[in-house]
């Protein structure tokens, strides 16, 4: 292990972290408008609403403010909503496993079935079935989500009444332990259709990605000497090509990773999945700024965090980079 | 200009050592010294032939004596001028005219999207050399010189209508035409086939003797330096081990590690049998040199003081040096 | 193209008008589309008439939280915007209507943020809220009314329909009660309504999100769903729009400004404490700390409280106040004494205030306690079955519910049975009521009303004529026709015409359209010059 | 010393041989789309929407806002039918023609988004990939950065800030959508820089400028246009998406504001597929086609491919 | 009897418009015990070759002509199952780069084990034992076993590729360009252990290369390849010192020797498009010796004393030709006309 490389690249993600938080801070303050414009009532005396100002610090210069700001980040501290009144970070907590529970989920699936498609996909390469997969594979990455996820509802949950069509579980459901909500069948049933529209989004990358890679291993001397020791085709399929060209998959899955959580904002509004996305959505929606900021910062730490994942996944994972100096 | 000796070029102590990459897993934090401490120098109008087995810092060396890597250490003077150091830009302009390189790969050589003319003409544009007509007549003359006859037909061809033989000469032709005084050729016809390898060979022997060319030859095959170079080096791992004149090297060899080189080259006399090596395999790369001779744990002579003390290079004839302690020995075994 | 001929010859057009007779361009302020379909669109048709009529007019269209911003605090700067007062109990009393939104003493900073100023008026809103003969003030509330419609105050557009429909399955359809101007979805419903079968969940939906759950607090309308099942109050809004005792035994005038109330006796809050006197008091009590900014305005006419003993108290108001049951005793929530003056007293010396507090499990006396809240989803009550109006059902659970169209097809596959706000298609609902046996509409007008608000600041909107040329473009027949399908009721009137013994029912307004509008405009001394555009009088 | 050239100092200005080049490499660029049958298909698919979008007020019947009356009647909700081909939204506004100027936005938030992202990322992957050294490292910790903010959340504060203008959707896509471009185009670069023909203009001489622009550029232009082409995609969903979720530009008849129209009008449950499909469709078609382009220059990316 | 017989085997590509008939009609027997080298220009069809004879061909590679026996039975016409069986149980081979043959993912020994559970009826046990044997046998210490590829140097690769092709006991094993992109040190060594495990286990090579002092330094036979067809065929002795065909005489002269001192004569030109029909002999457009019959009529395969053949019109007057064939200008004639 190098400990030395770690260091600096946890020194990077955290270089990239803190100028991300600035920018936000930035956008956020040097916008247009009362920041405090949708909390402060028609009903409020002058006296009122300095004494909110001063509440959320926003008397204060923009440098001092910044500083304030960056303090309490080291703290963990996110700030108080201006709209529900209550710690944003403690906001973030209720929402934010909805949003990992969906997209792991969906992520695990799509991954799977993904791979697999994209194995067999490369290996047929030039017959029917890729040329009539690659066509449904592109339609379903170039269909808008919400559409896609609309048509489903409309099928499946308002027509044929099979999943329900929005929230993480039935009307006044009660589990006594998140393992509890996590083993019900309730919970399932309704993740069914969001974690469908976002595996039929999803799919398209790893099954393109893989299939790109396995036609590339599939060419290397090593597959070719597979077959001329004459091993069976599934076992050449897998255990030679995809397991090479499973790699830089897995790198673009920590990365999707991330992505996912940051481009979550449209199912979970269409499903009123209650996650981050439709948190953040919603606190723009409402001017609530330090809860947009925080739902942000917060999406995107992750996705920073699973960039530095990735990179680190692939110095891991990658044999060249692993070989070292070798050629 | 006229220095006091007649070496175009003097090369003393380079280095380039290659920092690796970092990564997670760090295998290996040394740098790699892919040319570790070279000197040597060339005659106006002589070539030289660099040999040693694959990763050795051949390429590399090649490469820093035209300054496409920046040396690590070391001096390397260029015609009396000192070359490794900030050089202004007229100086590297002017060098860039004077030195020319010749890839070991004509298909990549050349770009790709060029016309033949295009590519010839480029570096006759940089350095502004000629009008447009002059220009043109440099370059069927130079082509006519390489025997891409008749010339007519070659000019606006794109480098994938030509064989690997006529590209190879396309290559020669463009590194020749600004009239160079020194010329590094990188394994120039390894890429080709056979039957095409020896006339690309004939005609560099042809022009680079016509045009007085300082050359410096590089190649894993001593059968090839020998048909084309008045001296060679044998490297090992980044440092000279043998150098001299050519005959002299591989009908005498001094050093462990060139005996080797010389008797594993295969005849193509089928009456030869192809004869034992005397040589060990060895686990010393580039970026895990040990104290004491680099050949060490490769060579069958190896004794207490190699494990301690580098070999410097010594006379051991007329212009030829060697790196062993025990060259006098092992020389003499051999006859 | 033909039309437009036979308004040019009815112009009164002119040549080489100097160039400070022409208007500025007009901006119309709107939600969006997303956000409020019918608003927009009715902006649209504003536009549409106002280019006619030879105007640069443009729509910009903006999220209501900057929409409000600009017209609350820069009142000098939009012209016309899109607008609804929304119904709420306490809005039964035309006080709040007729008082807020047009007396002087809001232009600055109050409601009144159109800058409509005329002392005549003034008189009149005063004067009805001091009457407590309500004959009397009646006849003042109307001629307030007619003021409204001659001074071309407001542009109103309709009363929207409320469409409520339940499960029928569900619910037994003569235990939901339709409340005058509220709808069906109302505190008598969650209490009155009996299972129809198994079921034994009210599960309705809602589109926004609970923000909190404070007696002290109430930010959006879902808060107030809740609060008011949890809190009781000391009366309540009747299905009339009148207000009866609720946690009162009787509440009773002892004079103009005195008033002598008497709780039930037995109420217990939901962690086993009795409820008494002294509770109301404090709850009456604490916004004069300072730290329930909210309810303020609500409790600065009480001069002071008076325990009795524990379930009598008396109030004394500085002045008569005609509105005193409905905006106050109505309105504000009975909390707990022994949890939050401790809170309170914490409190006092903090920036945060109450509003800002959140108890961990709210406690109140109503009907329901508190059940659970999972946030973003859904808000879970239990009913209290020692309630002196203890509910039928077992549970009432409002689920965040913010897509339409999801909330229509839920009612239908059964995972709501109570669709409690609709902002939908109002033609499509009935067509899936009508095409399901198991649900009922309930359909009831709006004592909210839709309007736009011209900034009577500004040129050429100071000028009555101009305003009414704009309220004959405003066709509410056309509105309520082509934009609501019917399902709206005209509006010309702050007050709902379903208060009927408020309601001013004989107010004319203009509704001619363009051509009635230029024909305003023509005898105002407005003329258009070659091209048709409009140029101020001279 | 002392060739026949060197005798004649005659400098000629050096003309400039880019537009050639361009010229060779978009010669490149065609042959590639006629021999490619799926990136032909993409093609197509842009041209026709390209053609839609300039030619819009000639093939719309109505005017995308109008309120369509026929005969005097309000036409509402009416499904297909030989005057509104595909039926009217809840206003009675003609869909066909919403569809058809629906393309415009799309063509211009494409167009622009993957102007901007082969532009500066291609700048970007340019000078980073070529000069290494401190330049790429700031560089690449700048678009590590842009890695790291969520593309839509972005999009949605920006738009939310700077007024719901279509442009300020493309300046929000346009700055982040370069990242992904600047990092392939600097490894793609990282590549061609180490090729013999590369290293042997330095030898001979050339300028940075020349290698760059001359020799690495027209290497990786298809490179760029791919990517440009999927960006074009990316930008087209994100604004449907944005528009979808009420952030739209509100005066700007789009795809995404149709379907957004049709979704809060509830043209799902009255079964209006006329209205609430095409649209979706249209974007999936012009998403699609950046991705056909993209499985096209598979060869170019894999050209190992080309042999079986 | 011959092991493997190769007749008028016809192996071509199929392309969008025509086919590449990269094999066009070889003949080959290889005996058992024999070496047999096979050398010819990049593109002249070795590689496909050997990939029809391994049955692993491209996709659009189809068998055109011909037939491929082992053991006299033919393996075009045999059952997959038994097709399979024979492959690396019976004809293994060793590919040109050793350094990516083996699964990157894996320890080498693991594609040992495979081998021999799969093919071999070994348990995993006894297959392992195997390995560390064959390990030894090809010089590499048993411990290493367990390594992954890229921590052999390219030498030991070589020689791991060479175990792993001797692991089933295979009658016959082909090397297909084993020491081309190695260096002289290496090359060596690959080709000594070939040698000695060649008289040791009595092994049937075939050599694929390139490179004539390759195959002078380990084969007894050399069949030369030009464009599709072999042209000459003999002792390696034979054909080196006393070529009939004006290609391989070609081919000596443009080899440089550290022993030798003389000028290199390049063979200028190109092969034939494969694409097209060919009409004549396929040298006849680098050939100095060309005659008229030369370019109309396909010279037929003639067997001389000693199983030689060649495939030349001029054939019969081979020993003037040798003579004429060494001096430079001869061949420099072609390039001008
Ligand atoms: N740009 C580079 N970065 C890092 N290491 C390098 C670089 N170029 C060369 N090396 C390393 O330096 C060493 C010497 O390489 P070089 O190419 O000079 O060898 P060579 O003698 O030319 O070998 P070959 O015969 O295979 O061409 C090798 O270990 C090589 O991996
Ligand atoms: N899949 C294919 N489709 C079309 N042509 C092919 C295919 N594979 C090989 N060829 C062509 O067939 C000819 C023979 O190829 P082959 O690989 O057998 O040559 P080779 O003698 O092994 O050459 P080398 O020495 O370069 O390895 C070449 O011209 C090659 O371009
Ligand atoms: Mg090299
Ligand atoms: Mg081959």
């Amino acid at each position: 292990m190098n400990w030395m490389y770690l260091i600096k690249r946890i020194g990077q993600m955290l270089l990239t972290l803190w100028v991300v938080a600035t920018i936000l801070f930035f956008i956020f303050r040097l916008m247009p408008g009362n920041p405090l414009a949708a909390y402060i009532d028609p009903t409020f005396t002058k006296e009122q609403e300095e004494q909110l100002m001063r509440q959320f610090g926003l008397d204060k210069s923009l440098m001092e403010q910044y500083l304030i700001y960056i303090g309490n980040l080291f703290k963990g501290e996110l700030g108080q909503s201006f709209f529900y009144k209550d710690s944003v970070s403690s906001i973030m907590m209720n929402v934010l496993p909805n949003t990992i529970y969906l997209m792991l989920f969906s992520f695990v699936i799509a991954y799977v079935v993904g791979i697999l498609f994209g194995v067999l996909f490369a290996w047929y390469r030039g017959t029917k079935f890729e040329a009539i997969g690659l066509v449904a594979t592109l339609i379903t990455r170039s269909a808008p989500q919400f559409w896609v996820g609309m048509v489903l509802l409309a099928i499946f949950s308002f027509n044929f009444n099979w999943f329900p069509s929005g929230g993480v579980s039935g009307a006044g459901s009660e589990f006594a332990t998140e393992w509890e909500k996590l083993t019900s069948l309730d919970f399932y049933k309704h993740m069914a259709l969001p974690s469908i529209t976002l595996i039929i989004y999803l799919l398209g990358l790893p099954l393109l990605l893989m299939r790109s890679n396995m036609l590339d291993v599939l060419g290397d001397t090593f597959v070719e000497m597979a077959k001329m020791r004459g091993l069976g085709k599934y076992r050449i399929m897998f255990k030679y090509g995809a397991r090479n060209a499973a790699l830089p998959v897995l790198t673009a899955m920590a990365v999707g990773i991330g992505y996912t959580i940051g481009g979550n904002v449209i199912i979970e509004s269409v499903f009123s999945w209650p996650g981050i996305g439709r948190l953040l959505v919603n606190a723009v929606t409402a001017s609530d700024y330090p809860l947009a900021q925080g739902a942000f910062l917060v999406i995107a730490g992750f996705m920073i965090f699973m960039n530095f994942i990735a990179d680190l996944l692939y110095g891991l994972l990658d044999p060249k980079v692993s070989v070292g100096g070798g050629k | 200009m006229e220095q006091g000796n007649n070496d175009l070029i003097e090369v003393s102590d380079l280095k380039k050592w290659f920092y690796p990459k970092q990564s997670l897993i760090a295998r290996k934090k040394n740098p790699l010294r892919a040319v570790d401490g070279v000197s040597f120098s060339i005659k106006k109008g002589s070539s030289i032939g660099i040999a040693g087995e694959s990763g050795c810092g051949k390429t590399t060396t090649g490469k820093l004596l035209l300054k496409l890597h920046e040396a690590t250490d070391g001096s390397f003077k260029f015609n009396g001028v000192e070359l490794n150091e900030h050089l202004t830009r007229e100086q590297m302009r002017d060098f860039r005219r004077k030195a020319q390189l010749m890839f070991q790969n004509p298909f990549e050589a050349l770009n790709p999207r060029y016309t033949i003319y295009k590519s010839l003409e480029e570096p006759l544009i940089i350095h502004d050399l000629g009008t447009k007509e002059d220009r043109k007549s440099r370059i069927i003359e130079m082509l006519e010189q390489v025997h891409l006859k008749p010339v007519d037909s070659y000019l606006y061809k794109f480098p994938h209508q030509l064989s690997g033989g006529q590209l190879q000469r396309v290559v020669l032709a463009r590194s020749l035409i600004v009239n160079p005084l020194f010329l590094v050729a990188d394994e120039p016809v390894s890429m080709l086939d056979v039957s095409v390898r020896a006339g690309v060979l004939n005609l560099m022997r042809e022009i680079t003797e016509k045009m007085q060319l300082t050359t410096i030859y590089i190649s894993h095959d001593l059968s090839l330096i020998k048909y084309l170079c008045d001296e060679t080096v044998i490297m090992y791992l980044g440092s000279i081990v043998e150098k001299g004149p050519t005959d002299e090297i591989l009908m005498r060899p001094k050093h462990p590690y060139t005996m080797a080189l010389i008797s594993a080259v295969p005849s193509t006399d089928p009456t030869i049998e192809l004869k034992e090596l005397n040589l060990k395999d060895s686990i010393t790369s580039a970026d895990n040199i040990p104290r004491g001779c680099k050949f060490q744990d490769r060579c069958p002579y190896a004794q207490e003081i190699c494990l301690n003390l580098e070999p410097k290079l010594e006379y051991a004839g007329t212009n030829h040096t060697v790196a062993c302690h025990f060259a006098e020995e092992i020389g003499g075994m051999k006859e | 193209e033909e039309s437009v001929d036979n308004d040019q010859e009815e112009k009164d057009v002119v040549t080489d008008a100097s160039p400070d007779r022409y208007l500025d361009t007009i901006t119309i302020l709107t939600r969006p589309q997303a956000a409020a379909p019918d608003e927009y669109e009715t902006a649209m048709m504003i536009h549409d008439g106002l280019l006619e009529l030879g105007l640069d007019v443009e729509v910009s269209a903006m999220p209501w939280e900057q929409l409000s911003d600009i017209v609350w605090y820069e009142r000098d700067e939009w012209q016309i915007t899109g607008w609804q007062m929304a119904a709420r109990p306490e809005r039964l009393d035309p006080d709040e209507f007729t008082y807020n939104l047009f007396h002087s003493g809001g232009i600055e900073d109050g409601y009144n943020f159109l800058g409509y100023n005329n002392p005549e008026y003034d008189a009149i809103a005063e004067a009805q809220r001091k009457e407590v003969d309500k004959e009397a003030r009646a006849e003042l509330v109307k001629e307030a009314q007619q003021i409204i419609a001659d001074d071309a105050t407001y542009h109103f557009t309709v009363h929207p329909n409320i469409n409520i429909v339940y499960n029928s399955d569900v619910f037994v359809k003569d235990s939901i009660t339709d409340m005058t101007g509220m709808g069906a979805h109302n505190i008598w419903t969650y209490t009155g309504a009996e299972p129809a079968g198994e079921e034994k969940d009210i599960i309705l939906n809602s589109a926004d999100n609970v923000q909190a759950i404070n007696p002290f607090y109430i930010s959006g309308s879902t808060d107030s769903w809740v609060t008011e099942l949890v809190w009781d109050r000391v009366m309540r809004m009747n299905e009339d729009g009148l207000p009866e005792p609720w946690a009162a035994e009787s509440v009773e005038w002892e004079d103009d400004s005195t008033v002598l109330v008497t709780l039930r006796d037995g109420m217990e809050w939901h962690d086993g404490n009795p409820v008494t006197a002294e509770d109301v008091k404090f709850s009456f009590d604490a916004p004069k700390t300072g730290e329930v900014p909210m309810y303020e305005p609500f409790v600065a006419n009480i001069d002071n409280i008076e325990v009795l003993n524990d379930l009598e108290l008396r109030f004394s108001l500085k002045e008569p106040w005609a509105a005193f049951e409905t905006s106050s005793l109505a309105k504000l929530n009975i909390v707990p004494k022994h949890i939050w003056e401790p809170i309170l007293e914490d409190l006092a010396d903090k920036p945060e205030n109450a509003e800002s507090y959140q108890e961990e499990v709210p406690v109140g006396s109503g009907p329901y306690k508190f059940g659970s809240w999972k946030f973003q989803e859904e808000v879970v009550l239990d009913a209290n079955k020692d309630h002196f109006n203890a509910p039928k059902m077992d549970r009432w659970i409002v689920r965040i519910i913010s897509n339409m169209e999801a909330a229509l097809g839920m009612i239908q596959n059964g995972e709501i049975n109570f669709l409690a706000t609709y902002m939908g298609d109002a033609d499509l609902l009935s067509q899936e009521v009508e095409a399901n046996d198991n649900l009922e509409m309930i359909t009831s007008i709006d004592l909210g009303f839709n309007f736009f608000a011209v900034n009577h600041r500004l040129e050429p909107f100071n000028d009555l004529s101009f305003r009414k040329a704009l309220q004959a473009i405003v066709d509410k027949e056309a509105i309520t026709e082509i934009i609501w399908k019917g399902y709206a009721t005209p509006a010309d009137s702050v007050v709902a015409p379903s208060l009927e013994y408020w309601k001013n029912d004989s107010i004319s307004i203009p509704s001619g359209g363009i051509d009635q509008a230029i024909e305003i405009l023509s005898e105002a001394g407005y003329q258009w010059d070659e091209e048709g555009a409009l140029l101020k009088p001279e | 010393m002392g060739s026949s050239l060197m005798d004649e100092p005659n400098v000629v200005k050096e003309q400039s041989n880019f537009s050639v080049t361009f010229k060779r490499s978009l010669r490149g660029v065609v042959d590639f789309f006629r021999e490619d049958r799926f990136a032909m298909t993409g093609l197509i698919i842009y041209s026709v929407f390209i053609l839609v979008a300039i030619l819009a007020p000639v093939i719309a019947p109505y005017d995308p806002h109008e309120m369509v009356r026929i005969n005097g009647q309000l036409q509402v909700n009416v499904g297909p039918n030989s005057n509104t081909y595909l039926g009217t939204t809840n206003m009675g506004r003609d869909v066909f023609s919403q569809l058809v100027y629906g393309a415009r936005p799309a063509v211009l938030v494409g167009v622009s988004a993957a102007f901007m992202v082969v532009a500066i990322g291609t700048i970007i992957g340019l000078i980073s990939g070529y000069f290494k050294g401190k330049i790429d490292t700031f560089l690449m910790r700048t678009t590590d950065v842009a890695f790291g903010i969520p593309f839509e959340p972005f999009v949605i504060v920006l738009v939310a800030f700077l007024g719901p203008s279509i442009w300020n959707i493309v300046l929000a896509m346009g700055l982040l959508l370069w990242r992904d471009t600047a990092r392939v185009i600097r490894s793609q670069v990282l590549v061609v820089r180490e090729r013999g023909f590369v290293e042997s203009a330095r030898v001979a001489g050339a300028s940075h400028f020349r290698i760059l622009f001359q020799h690495i550029a027209p290497n990786i232009l298809p490179l760029a246009l791919l990517y440009g082409s999927l960006a074009m995609g990316w930008a087209i969903l994100t604004e449907a998406a944005i528009s979808f979720l009420g952030f739209g530009d509100p005066s700007v008849v789009s795809w995404g504001y149709m379907l957004h129209d049709a979704f809060v009008s509830q043209a799902l449950s009255r079964e209006s597929y006329s209205w609430f499909v095409p649209p979706g469709i249209c974007i999936m078609l012009v998403v699609m086609a950046g991705f056909y382009i993209g499985r096209g220059s598979e060869k170019i990316l894999y050209p190992r491919l080309n042999q079986y | 009897m011959d092991l493997l017989t190769i007749k008028n085997l016809k192996i071509h590509y199929q392309l969008k418009n025509g086919v590449f008939k990269a094999v066009d009609g070889v003949d080959l027997e290889v005996k058992k015990g024999q070496t047999i080298g096979l050398v010819g220009e990049s593109g002249c069809g070795k590689s496909t070759l050997v990939k029809g004879i391994m049955q692993v061909m491209s996709k659009n590679a189809f068998f055109a002509d011909g037939d491929i026996e082992y053991n006299g039975e033919s393996m075009l016409a045999m059952s997959e199952s038994k097709r399979r069986g024979i492959l690396w149980k019976e004809i293994s081979m060793i590919p040109q780069a050793s350094m990516d043959s083996m699964n990157p993912v894996y320890p080498v020994v693991d594609a040992f084990v495979e081998i021999m559970t799969l093919k071999g009826g070994k348990s995993k046990k006894e297959a392992i034992l195997r390995a560390e044997e064959l390990f030894e046998l090809v010089g590499i210490d048993k411990s290493r076993i367990k390594d992954y590829p890229h921590q052999f140097s390219g030498g030991m690769k070589q020689r791991v590729a060479i175990a792993l092709a001797l692991c089933l006991d295979p009658k016959i094993i082909i090397a297909d360009e084993p020491v081309t992109a190695l260096d002289v040190i290496v090359q060596h060594q690959v080709l000594t252990m070939l040698n000695r495990l060649k008289n040791e286990l009595d092994l049937t090579i075939i050599l694929i290369t390139h490179d004539i002092s390759v195959v002078a330094q380990t084969c007894d036979d050399l069949a030369v390849m030009y464009a599709g067809k072999i042209a000459e065929k003999g002792s390696v002795l034979e054909v080196l010192r006393d070529p009939k065909h004006p290609y391989s005489m070609g081919l000596s002269n443009a080899f440089p020797d550290l022993l030798k001192n003389e000028k290199l004569i390049s063979i200028e030109g190109s092969v034939p498009d494969l694409a097209h029909n060919i009409e004549g002999c396929r040298f006849v457009s680098r050939c100095p010796f060309a005659i008229d019959q030369c370019h109309t009529l396909e010279p037929v395969v003639t067997e001389y004393e000693n199983n030689r053949s060649a495939a030349c019109h001029r054939a019969p007057e081979y020993r003037d030709l040798q003579q004429l064939a060494e001096e430079a200008s001869v061949w420099n004639k072609v390039t001008t006309t």
